[in-house]
């Protein structure tokens, strides 16, 4: 980095990152995968798939299907477990130097604390608690549609580890700042949005789903002007830090979230598309603060001009 | 596996809805083993989004040449089928795991139904070098004679080839799968290779644990990734859970794959 | 039609439709505009722009924005007001010959009850209750995502006119399916869903909102899995008629709703795109039930197959 | 107003970003008057999905051939850059209202700015060939020398034209508006036609408004149905309300329009 340019660190609950850019859960796998691919050092953070208490098979196939400018998803939490995960996939993931984030999913509350506090371990950085993995019942949504639930799910999170806490919300709702709201009410240290929208496509000569699951979760392009919207209500509602994500493939769709009031932003989707996304984010970043001026990326955070 | 450009030189319209793709691409040329696949991206914007995986059919490393088979089914195939010559591609390749190799006395048996044969013409292309050469034997099934594109270099690389079509426009009138019990009656061999639709690998799995023929089959499924990374990929594992077709995959040994489960609802 | 031609004819609440394909609100103007393009003769029905008691100026410009397959709208209701409609815009409609269904918005349930009854006049055939316009504040929006006021609202729009009441729902909910029921309970004789999804784009060269409203409401292709979703799970809810609708470009996207439970299909933003699409869309679900023996469409509502 | 088909015969790249599109279209060149646009679709899929607006530069009736200068701003845009000659474009024209003529001895003075010159070659063209003939007068302003694009074409049809650029690589140094003041002092114009960025516009709206010359405009906004339907196309009316630029427009007098609300934000 030469003298000039421009200054894209940023702090999450305490995370710091020497970029705005991290992975979104589900979409790099534990890094690994994507290495012949992409300098994974670069990122501001990795977020891990959904680590679960126990193993997790998955949903039956198939599994994805694209749609207009998307995807959708139901994998289903598919994981090793949290042991599995601590024993063999973290040390992986910390080869590449950056911070690690760990996405967690319980079927309780009881459950979300007790992998709080299992993951609470060298090597994890902080922790993302997926109220809103829409593929598997009566788990995720349940939490994150209701902010009651939010609330106390949150509290139970926070209380059982030291980690900053991040909130992983749902775009399901009908009044995201309330979620949100309660979130930030029970102590969570930042929020991420937006998981995915719950969708479904029809193979019409089959007369079927296309997903074993029937419906899956909505991402991609197409969802990212929900999501920015969501990011820019929420932004307005409550003071600690933003995780934006939501069909960002290029550094222009990651500054809408910012200027939006996203802290940082995270690339799922687009990973699939065009591994090195992440990368000509990063440095498209840096290129439009050169070309407008701004020197620390931190002064586009909400600076969208309203009038 | 790496990431590579492949600029399109030739493509032929090799039979109705089947488009041959001769690229040039001397990393995945040098470096493609029989039944890997590489990931394609089909333009720069969002429609479609997603990459699209195809198998290697053959390749020229010396000439730096790749060749792909592609049967236009939706979007993106339809889409290829209007490339011009010079076009540009970039894929991700080559991916998962190909063929394990026979014993190399071995009576081998190909076993393909429809555009499943390009993994088979590269498996064929390999055998035909192999030393000493296993004796190779095809069955190539397809609904109709249309189903049968790049045949004759299917054939030219195999001792013994049968064509079979449902309707009989070409080679035997039936099913690819009644060739191969008859033909496993006259000739055991001492090994299967199959790659074609889910109806057709579940049936061949079946008769080949009958006669206690070892099987490997190229399998399909819808992808994210290609790299191991999403999860969306998976197809049944045998003992239970399920198995990445873009990593474990997409050649899996008969045993590694439930077929039960398998069996199109 | 030759004898072997398959039935497309649909009823909805009483309105009889020679095929289930009509216009969404909205999108096709008054349909004079489309004279040009389009046989408007050949429809199941056309639905006019939002109405409101008085004429309204709409939005600030710029009002429409592309996102990934879909775009974003912030029109604001413009429309000449109830009066005038019934003047000049409902005898141009009727010249076509096909049943008009007057969508009506409304700023408080008196506001509805009183358009409900000013517009049950000779020559409208039905009422779209819009309770979930996205675009203006303190309106659609307001109703569509209370249970409660949906019924009351809904309630007094069925005692106010003889005519079938559409309750046209907003997709920007927690659970569709308990608004969806609210509706049925207050008495309405079908639903249309889905309306818009809020959303919102930036222009960060500017760093500002590309339309003048700053926020939208995203329709399209991108959204169709999210519609189909909302069609399928509130058709195993309820028993009324749903009028699916949302990115429908071609037959065999109006078939994914009518497999998901839709006994009409509503077209939209498609027409912008493709002035023909509707009749694009007559002709493919013709051949498909030709294709597939299917003597009467009404025999593909809802018969997705789940195992 | 109907929808055509157009095929490109020939695609040139007249300035940086910016390219002449040939189009063999008869009945759009038949038809179109000057100050109308076509609604054209690129490409058949999703991206980009709405169509985009272009005005007609210049047609040839008895050719069947239209004229149409892009500039590429954005993907649409910079798709058609990329087409090859003989791609065909589904389109919607003409549409919208036109220029409103003058008396035949008008003296006319033409105001373009950037590649609002296309519909500004087209009416001057027009007025080459009225009888008796108005005498036209031409301004045409951008940043650089760039975006001075199909220059001559406008020179050559105008009695006196100056170019202007904001940085002096061509023509005159400074804005196309001061050259208008200027003009406008010099010898007073029985009425001014002006296409270019709303800044610019607004602009002339007010010397115009000052001078009291009477003064048409071309106006741009985002499009959805490009025929009147969806109202999106809105731009602030005189008195209040908005208007449409599909279809009260693209071309406004300077009366209908409310210059204070169209001031750039
Ligand atoms: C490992 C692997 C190797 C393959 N090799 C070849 C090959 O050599 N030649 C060839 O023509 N095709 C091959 N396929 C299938 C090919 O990837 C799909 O046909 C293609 O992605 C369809 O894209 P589309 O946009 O045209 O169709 P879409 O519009 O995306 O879908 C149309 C239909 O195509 C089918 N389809 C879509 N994606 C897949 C998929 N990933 N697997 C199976 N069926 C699918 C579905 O029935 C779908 O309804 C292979 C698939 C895999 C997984
Ligand atoms: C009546 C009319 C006539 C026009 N005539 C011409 C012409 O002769 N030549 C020409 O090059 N352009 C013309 N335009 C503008 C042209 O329509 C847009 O530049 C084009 O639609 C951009 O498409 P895109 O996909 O490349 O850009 P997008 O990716 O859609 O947008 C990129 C940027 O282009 C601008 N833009 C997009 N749509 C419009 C629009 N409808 N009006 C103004 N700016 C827009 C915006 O700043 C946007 O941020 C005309 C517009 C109108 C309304
Ligand atoms: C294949 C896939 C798997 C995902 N798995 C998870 C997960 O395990 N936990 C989670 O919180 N979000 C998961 N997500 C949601 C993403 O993290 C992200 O919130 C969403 O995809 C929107 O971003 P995008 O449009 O950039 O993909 C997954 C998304 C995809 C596409
Ligand atoms: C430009 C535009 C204007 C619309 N106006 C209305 C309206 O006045 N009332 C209403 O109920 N829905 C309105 N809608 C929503 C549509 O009727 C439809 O519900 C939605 O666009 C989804 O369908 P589509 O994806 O096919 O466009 C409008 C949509 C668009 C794009
Ligand atoms: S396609 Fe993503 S894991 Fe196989
Ligand atoms: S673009 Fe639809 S009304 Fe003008």
């Amino acid at each position: 980095m030469t003298g000039s340019s421009p200054d894209l660190s940023v702090e999450i609950a305490g995370i710091r990152m020497k970029n705005p850019v991290m992975s979104a859960s589900g979409t790099l796998g534990y890094g690994t995968e994507y290495e012949p691919y992409l300098d994974l050092s670069a990122l501001g953070a990795m977020v891990t798939k959904a680590v679960t208490l126990e193993p997790r098979e998955g949903n039956r196939p198939p599994r994805v299907r694209e749609t207009p400018a998307g995807m959708l998803n139901a994998i289903g939490l598919q994981n090793p477990g949290a042991e599995a995960f601590i024993e063999e996939k973290l040390p992986e993931m910390r080869r590449f130097g950056v911070p690690v984030i760990a996405n967690i999913s319980g079927r309780s509350i009881e459950e979300f604390a007790t992998l709080a506090e299992m993951l609470s371990v060298e090597g994890v950085d902080g922790l993302e608690v997926n109220i809103s993995c829409p593929n598997v019942e009566e788990e995720g949504m349940y939490f994150g549609v209701d902010c009651e639930l939010t609330g106390e799910l949150t509290a139970a999170v926070v209380a059982a580890t030291e980690l900053p806490v991040i909130v992983k919300l749902s775009p399901n709702v009908t009044d995201i700042c309330a979620i949100a709201r309660a979130a930030t009410e029970a102590g969570a240290d930042a929020l991420s949005l937006v998981n995915t929208l719950v969708g479904m496509s029809i193979d019409v000569e089959a007369r079927r789903p296309h997903l074993g699951n029937i419906t899956g979760g909505l991402s991609g392009p197409a969802i990212r002007p929900v999501a920015v919207r969501m990011v820019w209500e929420v932004a307005r509602e409550v003071d600690i830090p933003i995780i934006g994500m939501g069909g960002i493939m290029a550094a222009g769709h990651a500054l809408e979230f910012i200027l939006a009031g996203a802290t940082a932003v995270a690339v799922g989707t687009a990973n699939f598309v065009e591994p090195a996304t992440m990368q000509q984010v990063i440095d498209g970043l840096a290129s439009y603060c050169r070309r407008h001026g701004v020197s620390r990326i931190t002064e586009l955070v909400g600076a969208l001009e309203i009038d | 596996m790496a990431r590579a450009v492949a600029i399109l030189k030739r493509r032929e319209n090799v039979a109705p809805g089947h488009y041959l793709l001769e690229l040039s691409c001397p990393e995945i040329a040098r470096s493609a083993e029989p039944g890997q696949f590489v990931h394609l991206r089909v333009g720069d914007g969002t429609d479609p989004l997603l990459r699209r995986p195809f198998s290697v059919m053959l390749t020229r490393p010396s000439a730096g040449e790749v060749q792909v088979l592609v049967r236009t089914v939706g979007r993106g195939t339809e889409l290829i089928a209007d490339h011009e010559v010079g076009t540009r591609y970039d894929l991700l390749g080559p991916l998962g795991h190909g063929w394990r190799l026979p014993e190399a006395t071995e009576n081998v048996m190909l076993v393909a139904g429809g555009v499943g044969v390009a993994p088979l013409i590269f498996l064929a292309d390999h055998l035909r070098t192999a030393e000493p050469k296993p004796y190779v034997r095809a069955i190539f099934g397809g609904a109709t004679e249309d189903a049968l594109a790049c045949w004759t270099e299917f054939a030219s690389r195999c001792e013994e080839f049968t064509a079979v079509t449902e309707d009989g426009t070409a080679g035997e009138t039936g099913m690819a799968t009644d060739v191969l019990a008859s033909e496993i009656e006259r000739d055991r061999p001492d090994r299967v290779y199959a790659c074609g639709p889910d109806a057709m690998l579940v049936v061949v799995a079946g008769i080949c644990r009958q006669a206690e023929v070892a099987m490997q089959a190229s399998m399909e499924q819808w992808m994210g990734c290609g790299v191991g990374a999403c999860l969306g990929c998976a197809i049944p594992a045998a003992g239970g859970g399920y198995v990445r077709v873009c990593t474990e995959g997409p050649v899996f040994a008969a045993e590694e794959i439930d077929w039960e489960r398998m069996t199109p609802r």
